[in-house]
C-alpha cells in the first residue's frame, strides 16, 4: 500500500487563532480513516484545507504526489477528491437523478453539457442503487428527508468517481435506523475507495472504524486502531476533561 | 415537463388576443380624420412624466390655453380645435413613436411638441417622411432647418450672440464656459469660442458635467483659480441649482463675476434659491415682466387658468405663440393642408407677448427680439438690454463673418 | 503642483458628502443585507423636512431640521421594515427590487405633494462665507457637512461599541441565530437598525440642501454613488465606509480636476472594478466559516 | 408523445397569433409598437436566463442593448452618409474625419456580427473579472447598475463620436427600405417576432440541457457546485454572455423598428424596468420573462396615454404587491391556481411537473 494523501507541517491561522498547529498525517490507498476530536480540534478545518476551501499559513498537502495547496476547489475535485458537508447541501429544485447526473458529468466537455440528458447513465444508476433512492429518482431533492439527503450527498460523491472521499459527520442528526444504513453504505463504499470520515458518534465509530486519528487543539494527539485509541489515557483525558469543563 | 411548457405557452397566448380586442376598437374609431365635421385635431406632444416633465408640462399648459382662447373666439375656419395630448415620457424613442401615432392614427393637422434637442432630433425623421408639421417651442442650438418643423423659440443668433454682445458691451473680456454634457452646450460653446476669437475675448476654460450632476466644488475651484470676468452658463435643469448654490457658498457674487445663463427662466429661479442667483444675467426673448398689452393679457389669462402663483417663461410663451401662428397660417391658407399652411406661413406677423413675431418663410424660424434680463430679489427677471428690433433668424450663422466654418 | 494641494480640501468635502449618504446604508445594507433602493428617497425626505420647517423656523431650518429629519426618515424606514422588508430577509435581490418600487412611489408622492419643480431651502446666514485653505476657498457650508459627517461617524462608533443596544446589533449581524438564542430580540434589533440607517439618510438630506437641488429627483442623484461606497468599503464596516468615501472623494476630485466631470465618473467606476479584483469583498471583511 | 405534440401545437398557435393574426388585425402603428415590445421581450428573455435561472441579478442589460443598437445604428448612419461621408451629427459636432472605431461598421457583415459579438465580448470580460473574484448577489447587482450609469455618461460625453444625448437617429435607408414606410415596419415586425421565437426555443433547450441544470445548481448553491468539480465562474460568465448577446440582438432590431438608439434607453432606469417586468411576468419561467416584458410595456403605453403620473404609482404599487405576495410572478400565480385546481380534482396530485419550491436566494 502506498500513501495517497500526505500532509506535512500544516498550520492554519484565523485572525491570530491557530486552528491547526502543525499536523502531519498520512492516509494510504484504500484506507478507511476516522478523524475524531472534541469541538475546535481542527477536524473540519483540516478537510477544508485539503479541499481548497481554506488556505493554510504553512505546510503542504500532497495527493498522489500532487501539491494541493493553492489549487481552487473545483480543480481539487477534478484531481479526484470529493467531500460532503456537515449540513447537507443538495440542489432542492433538481430531481434526485439530476443531482447525481450533475455530479457524474463534470468530466464532460462543455459542448457536451449543452445537450439534454437522455435517460440515466450507468454511473448514476449504480449510485442510485447504492444509496437506495431508485424509487425517488424523479422527485425533486427538496422533498427528501434529512437522512435521504445525506445519502444523496454520498451518492453524488460516488457518482463523481473520486479516489478519496471526505465525509464530514455523515450520521449527525440521523435516526438509529438511518445510522445503520449509513454504516452499511460506508462499508460498501470503503471496499473500493479511500475514505476519511469525521465523526462524533462513538458507537458508530466502534462499529465501523478501523484506523482512527484523534485531533486536539490543532495537533494530532493519537493515531491507531479503535481499541488502542479508546484505551489511550490522553484521549480519555481530552474527552473527559472537556466534559468536566463543560459541566462546570 | 412538456405539460408545463404547454401551459406556459397557453398563458402567453392570452396576451396577443388581449391586444387584439384592445386595438380592435381603436382601428374602428380611426375612420374619422384630423379635420372632420366641426373639429380640427391638433397634437400636443410633451413629456408629462420623467425628468423633463417639470419643464414641458408648463409648455403644454400654455398651448392648451392658446387652444382654449382660439376656440372661445370662434375657432379656425369655423371649426373648434381639439387637442390630442400625448406623453413623450422624457424618452426620445417614445417621442418618435407618439409622433407617428398622432400623425397616422389620430391624423392630427399639426403637432406642437418637444423640448430637448434630442426629442426634436428623434421626431424629425417621422415628420419629414410623413410630410407632417411640428411646431417646436424652445430655444435651441441652431444648425437645423427642417422643411416640416417651425421653430418658435430662439436660434443661436437671437440668444447666444446677443448674450455675448451684452457681455462685450459690459467690458467682460475673460469668460469661462460651463455646460451640461450634451448637444446644446457644446454647439453653443463652439459659437462662443468663434465669437470670442473675433471680438478680442479670451476663453479661460470650457467645462462640461454629466446631466443631473450635482457636485460642483471642483468646477467652482477651477473657475475661482481662472479668475474670469464672467461665466457663460449652459447647464441644464437641476445642475443649475447645485452650481449656483456652490458658487454662492464659495463667496463668488454676481457683482464680481456675473454668470450669463441661457437655460434659467422664471420657473427655475425658485428652486435655485433667489439669494443664490439674484443679480446674475440671463438671455431670452421674453420675460413675465416684458411690457405690452399682449403680455399683460397672456400673464393674466395664464394665472387665471392655472393659479396665481404660476409664472410665465420664454418657452411657455413660445409654445403659446406657436398655436396662434399656426392658426393664422391656416386661416390664410384656408385649409389645414400641410403644403398650403407652409406656403401661407411665410411672412405672417403677429403682435405677441414678447413683441412682434414674424415667420421667416425661408427657414421657418421666427424674427424675435433678444432681451437680456437680470434676476430680481422677487424672483422675477427685469430686462436690462434688448436688441431694439426683432432679429432675423439665422440658424446657420451665415451672415456672421466670424462664424464661417462652424456649420 | 499647487492644484495638488488646493484640490485636497475639495476632495475631502466630496468625501464627506459620500460618507453622509452612505452611512445609513452601512447599517441597512451592511448590518442586515438589505439593499434599500429607497435610501435615496429617505435622503429626499430629509431635505423636504428642512423645507417644511422653514415656515416655523425661518432661516435656521437647516440646524433644527437635523434631528427632526432623523426622526422623520427613520420613521419612514421603520414603517418600510415593518410593512414589507421583514418578509424578505434572506432574499437580498428581491428586497432590492421591492424597495425600487417603493422609491418610485415615494418620488411620485413628492411630486404630487410638493410639486415637480425644485423648492428653495434658505441656508442660514452663519453658513455663508468660507475659509482659505491650500489656496482654495472652503465654504463654511462644506465645513459644516464635513463636521456633520465626522460627528455621525463618532456617534455611530460609540453607539455600536459602547452601548448595550449597539452591541446587540453587532451580535445579530454576526450571527443571527446565536444572538436570537442568547435572548436578543432580533426583530427589535432589526427595527432599530432600520430606523437608524434611514434616519441617517434624513440627516444627509438636510445637509444636501446646502449644496444641491431639493426636488423629487434628489434621491436618484445620489443612490448609485452611495452604494459604490458601501461596496468598496466592505459590508457593514464603518471604517471601511470611511476609508472608501475618502478615497473615492479624493479620486473623484483629482480625476475631475485633471480631466472632466464625465470622465471622472467613469474613472471612479473603473477604479472600483479594479479594486474588487484584489479585494472582492471590499476593504474589510468579517471572516465566517459558513458555506455560502 | 401526444403531450409533446400538444406542446408544439401551442407554440405553433402563439406563433400563428403573432405572425398571422396580429399583422392582419392590428393597425400599422400598433403593430410597430408591438414590434418594439418584442425587442424588449428579447432582452427580458436574456434576463430570465441570467437572473431567473442563473441567479445573476443584472441591472445593466441596457449596456448590451445599447452596444448592439449602436453597432447597428453606426452601420445605418455610415450607409446613409455614403462612401467617404460623415454622419450628420459629426458634421455639426465638428468632427472632420471618421474616427477609426467607426470604420469597420461601414461593412454590413462586420456590423451585424458586432451586434452580437461586442456585447458578448464585454460580458465575457466583465464576467471573468467579476465572477472569478466571486463577486455576486447584491454586489454584482450594484456593479452592473454602476456599469449602466458609467456607460451612459461615457456615451453622452463623447458627443462627436456617439451622437451624445441625441443618439443615432434619422436613418434613410434600412437595407434598401425606407424605415418609415409601413411595409418596412411590417417586415421588421416579422423579423423581430421570428428572432424572439428562435431565441426562445434556443433558451428553452439550454435550460433543459445539463448546462441548464448546472446553472440552476449554481444559482442555488454556487459554493457547493465547486465541490462537484465545476467552476461556477465559467458557468455564470457564459450565461451572462448569452444574455448579453440576446440584449445586443434586441438593440440591433430596435433601431430599424423604432428608428433611433439613444442613451436614454440604456441607463439605470430602463434596465431596472425590464428586470421588474421579468419579475412580474415570472422570473423562473422563460415564458414569464417574455410575458412580463410585453405586458408591462403595453400597460406603460396605455397608462401613460391616459394619466401620466399615475403610471409611476401603478408600476410601483404593482411591483410591491407582486414581490410581496407572488414572488414568482404571473406564471407562478398561474401555476399555483392550476395546482390547487388539480389537487381538488384528484387529491393525490401527480408530481410530474411540481411547481418550483419557494426559493431562498444565495445571500452575498
Amino acid at each position: 500500500m502506498s500513501a495517497l494523501l500526505e500532509i506535512r507541517g500544516l498550520e492554519v491561522v484565523f485572525d491570530g487563532f491557530r486552528a491547526i498547529d502543525g499536523i502531519d498525517l498520512t492516509v494510504d490507498q484504500g484506507e478507511l480513516r476516522f478523524l475524531i476530536g472534541p469541538n475546535g480540534a481542527g477536524k473540519t478545518t483540516l478537510i477544508d484545507v485539503i479541499t481548497g476551501l481554506t488556505r493554510p499559513a504553512a505546510g503542504s498537502v500532497r495527493f498522489g504526489g500532487t501539491e494541493l495547496v493553492g489549487h481552487k476547489e473545483h480543480k481539487i475535485v477534478r484531481l479526484g477528491i470529493g467531500r460532503t458537508f456537515q449540513t447537507s447541501v443538495v440542489f432542492e429544485e433538481l430531481s434526485v437523478v439530476e443531482n447525481l447526473d450533475l455530479a457524474a458529468s463534470f468530466r464532460r466537455p462543455l459542448a457536451a453539457l449543452l445537450r439534454q440528458r437522455r435517460g440515466v447513465s450507468d454511473t448514476v444508476r449504480a449510485a442510485l442503487e447504492t444509496i437506495g433512492l431508485t424509487d425517488l429518482a424523479e422527485r425533486p431533492a427538496g422533498v427528501l428527508s434529512h437522512g435521504q439527503r445525506q445519502w444523496l450527498e454520498i451518492g453524488m460523491l460516488i457518482a463523481q468517481g473520486p479516489k478519496l472521499l471526505l465525509l464530514d459527520e455523515p450520521v449527525a442528526g440521523m435516526s438509529k435506523d438511518e445510522r445503520e444504513r449509513t454504516g452499511e453504505l460506508l462499508t460498501e463504499i470503503a471496499k473500493d475507495h479511500t475514505v476519511i470520515v469525521i465523526e462524533h458518534d462513538m458507537e458508530f465509530l466502534r462499529r465501523y472504524a478501523s484506523q482512527v486519528t484523534v485531533l486536539h487543539e490543532g495537533t494530532v494527539l493519537v493515531e491507531g486502531d479503535v481499541a488502542a485509541v479508546q484505551a489511550d489515557p490522553r484521549v480519555q483525558e481530552v474527552y473527559l476533561g472537556r466534559s468536566r469543563e463543560d459541566a462546570a | 415537463m412538456r405539460k408545463a411548457f404547454l401551459r406556459r405557452m397557453a398563458a402567453l397566448a392570452i396576451l396577443p388576443s388581449m391586444l387584439l380586442t384592445a386595438c380592435g376598437g381603436e382601428s374602428g374609431e380611426n375612420a374619422s380624420g384630423g379635420a372632420d365635421g366641426n373639429t380640427i385635431k391638433v397634437g400636443l406632444l410633451h413629456s408629462l412624466s420623467g425628468t423633463m416633465a417639470i419643464s414641458e408640462v408648463t409648455v403644454r399648459d400654455a398651448e392648451l390655453l392658446a387652444i382654449e382662447e382660439i376656440n372661445a373666439a370662434g375657432g379656425v375656419l369655423g371649426k373648434k380645435l381639439q387637442p390630442v395630448v400625448e406623453d413623450g415620457a422624457s424618452d426620445w424613442p417614445t417621442f418618435a413613436q407618439k409622433a407617428q401615432k398622432l400623425i397616422r392614427k389620430d391624423k392630427v393637422a399639426t403637432v406642437f411638441g418637444g423640448w430637448t434637442s434630442a426629442s426634436r432630433k428623434a421626431m424629425l425623421p417621422v415628420f419629414e417622411r410623413n410630410k407632417a408639421l411640428l411646431w417646436y417651442p424652445v430655444q435651441y442650438e441652431g444648425l437645423e432647418s427642417s422643411p416640416y418643423i417651425f421653430y418658435t423659440g430662439a436660434t443661436t443668433n437671437q440668444q447666444i450672440v446677443p448674450g455675448l454682445d451684452y457681455l462685450k458691451e459690459k467690458g467682460k473680456k475673460k469668460v469661462f464656459l460651463v455646460g451640461s454634457d450634451y448637444v446644446f452646450p457644446r454647439t453653443a460653446n463652439k459659437i462662443i469660442k468663434a465669437y470670442a476669437k473675433a471680438n478680442g475675448m479670451e476663453i479661460l476654460g470650457e467645462e462640461y458635467t454629466p446631466l443631473g450632476h450635482t457636485e460642483y466644488s471642483t468646477l467652482v475651484n477651477k473657475i475661482a483659480q481662472a479668475k474670469p470676468d464672467a461665466v457663460f452658463n449652459t447647464l441644464n435643469g437641476d445642475s443649475n441649482v447645485a452650481f449656483f448654490k456652490q458658487l454662492k457658498s464659495a463667496g463668488i457674487t454676481a457683482a464680481q463675476m456675473p454668470v450669463m445663463s441661457v437655460s434659467v427662466a422664471e420657473e427655475e429661479v425658485g428652486g435655485i434659491g433667489i439669494d443664490n442667483i439674484v443679480g446674475h444675467p440671463v438671455a431670452w426673448n421674453y420675460y413675465q415682466t416684458t411690457p405690452g398689452a399682449a403680455n399683460e393679457k397672456f400673464v393674466k389669462a395664464f394665472k387665471a387658468k392655472y393659479g396665481a402663483k404660476k409664472v410665465t417663461s420664454d418657452p411657455m410663451e413660445a409654445g403659446y405663440n406657436a398655436v396662434y401662428l399656426w392658426a393664422e397660417a391656416v386661416k390664410k391658407a384656408g385649409s389645414t393642408d400641410v403644403a398650403a399652411v407652409k406656403k401661407a406661413a411665410g411672412g405672417i406677423a403677429l403682435e405677441r407677448p414678447e413683441g412682434l413675431v414674424t415667420i421667416d418663410g425661408s427657414n421657418q424660424h421666427m424674427y424675435k427680439t433678444a432681451r437680456i434680463g437680470v434676476i430680481q430679489p422677487d424672483g422675477l427677471i427685469k430686462e436690462v438690454w434688448n436688441s431694439g428690433k426683432p432679429i432675423k433668424p439665422d440658424p446657420y450663422l451665415k451672415t456672421y463673418p466670424w462664424a464661417t466654418g462652424l456649420s | 503642483m499647487e492644484s495638488l494641494f488646493n484640490q485636497l480640501p475639495i476632495g475631502l468635502s466630496i468625501a464627506a458628502v459620500l460618507l453622509l449618504i452612505a452611512l445609513g446604508l452601512t447599517f441597512t445594507f451592511g448590518q442586515m443585507g438589505v439593499i434599500n433602493m429607497a435610501h435615496g428617497e429617505f435622503i429626499m425626505a430629509g431635505a423636504y423636512t428642512a423645507y417644511m420647517l422653514q415656515d416655523l423656523t425661518g432661516t435656521q431650518a437647516v440646524a433644527v431640521a437635523l434631528p427632526v429629519a432623523f426622526v422623520v426618515a427613520g420613521a419612514m424606514g421603520w414603517l418600510l421594515e415593518r410593512l414589507a422588508i421583514r418578509h424578505f430577509y434572506g432574499r437580498p435581490l428581491d428586497t432590492l427590487l421591492l424597495t425600487w418600487g417603493v422609491s418610485l412611489v415615494l418620488q411620485q408622492a413628492a411630486r404630487d405633494i410638493f410639486g415637480a419643480p425644485n423648492v428653495q431651502v434658505v441656508a442660514p446666514s452663519w453658513l455663508s462665507g468660507g475659509v482659505e485653505m491650500f489656496g482654495s476657498n472652503l465654504p463654511y457650508a462644506r465645513l459644516f457637512i464635513m463636521a456633520l459627517a465626522i460627528i455621525c461617524v463618532i456617534a455611530i462608533w460609540a453607539y455600536m461599541n459602547r452601548s448595550r443596544q449597539g452591541r446587540r446589533m453587532r451580535a445579530v449581524m454576526q450571527n443571527r441565530e446565536l444572538a436570537g438564542c442568547s435572548g436578543v430580540d432580533t426583530e427589535r434589533v432589526d427595527q432599530l437598525t432600520f430606523f437608524i440607517g434611514s434616519g441617517l439618510a434624513g440627516v444627509a438630506g438636510v445637509a444636501l440642501t446646502l449644496i444641491g437641488p431639493v426636488g423629487p429627483n434628489l434621491g436618484t442623484y445620489y443612490i448609485v454613488d452611495a452604494f459604490l461606497v458601501v461596496v468598496a468599503g466592505g459590508l457593514g464596516q464603518l471604517r471601511g465606509a470611511v476609508i472608501a468615501a475618502v478615497a473615492l472623494g479624493l479620486l473623484n476630485s483629482y480625476a475631475e480636476f485633471w480631466t472632466d466631470a464625465s470622465l471622472a465618473k467613469v474613472i471612479v467606476f473603473a477604479a472600483i472594478i479594479a479594486f474588487l479584483q484584489f479585494r472582492p469583498q471590499g476593504l474589510f471583511v468579517l471572516r465566517s466559516r459558513a458555506l455560502t | 408523445m401526444s403531450e409533446k405534440l400538444r406542446g408544439y401545437g401551442l407554440f405553433a398557435l402563439v406563433a400563428l397569433l403573432l405572425l398571422v393574426v396580429a399583422p392582419l388585425v392590428l393597425p400599422p402603428f400598433r403593430l410597430d409598437e408591438l414590434a418594439k415590445y418584442l425587442c424588449f421581450a428579447i432582452v427580458a428573455l436574456g434576463i430570465g436566463l441570467a437572473w431567473g435561472q442563473g441567479g445573476m441579478l443584472t441591472l445593466g442589460q441596457g449596456v448590451f442593448f445599447g452596444l448592439g443598437g449602436y453597432a447597428m445604428g453606426m452601420y445605418l448612419k455610415l450607409h446613409d452618409a455614403g462612401p467617404g461621408g460623415l454622419p450628420d451629427f459629426m458634421e455639426w459636432s465638428g468632427v472632420e474625419t471618421l474616427p477609426a472605431f467607426w470604420k469597420p461598421f461601414a461593412n454590413p457583415v462586420v456590423a451585424l456580427a458586432a451586434v452580437v459579438l461586442v456585447p458578448v465580448a464585454v460580458a465575457l470580460l466583465l464576467g471573468t473579472l467579476v465572477f472569478r473574484q466571486r463577486v455576486r448577489g447584491a454586489y454584482f447587482a450594484i456593479l452592473s447598475q454602476a456599469l449602466a450609469a458609467a456607460f451612459v455618461i461615457l456615451l453622452v460625453g463623447q458627443q462627436g463620436l456617439t451622437g451624445g444625448t441625441n443618439g443615432l437617429t434619422n436613418f434613410y435607408d434600412i437595407f434598401g427600405q425606407d424605415p418609415e414606410a409601413e411595409s418596412t415596419q411590417r417586415s421588421m415586425y416579422f423579423v423581430t417576432a421570428l428572432v424572439l421565437g428562435v431565441l426562445y426555443l434556443g433558451a428553452r433547450q439550454l435550460v433543459k440541457s445539463r448546462f441548464g441544470r448546472l446553472l440552476v445548481a449554481v444559482r442555488d448553491g454556487e459554493d457547493r457546485v465547486r465541490f462537484l468539480g465545476y467552476n461556477p465562474a465559467t458557468v455564470k460568465t457564459i450565461t451572462f454572455a448569452i444574455s448579453a448577446g440576446m440584449a445586443g440582438l434586441a438593440g440591433a432590431l430596435f433601431v430599424p423598428v423604432v428608428g433611433i438608439i439613444s442613451p436614454s434607453l440604456l441607463g439605470v432606469v430602463p434596465s431596472l424596468e425590464l428586470v421588474v417586468a421579468v419579475a412580474i411576468g415570472g422570473r423562473y419561467a422563460l415564458a414569464g420573462a417574455i410575458l412580463g416584458a410585453i405586458i408591462m410595456n403595453y400597460a406603460k403605453t396605455g397608462f401613460s396615454e391616459e394619466f401620466a403620473g399615475g403610471w409611476l404609482y401603478l408600476q410601483g404599487a404593482l411591483f410591491i404587491l407582486v414581490m410581496t405576495l407572488a414572488p414568482k410572478g404571473a406564471i407562478g400565480v398561474y401555476h399555483q391556481a392550476r395546482d390547487a385546481l388539480a389537487r381538488r380534482r384528484r387529491p393525490p396530485a401527480a408530481e410530474d411537473d411540481a411547481p418550483v419550491p419557494q426559493k431562498q436566494e444565495v445571500p452575498a
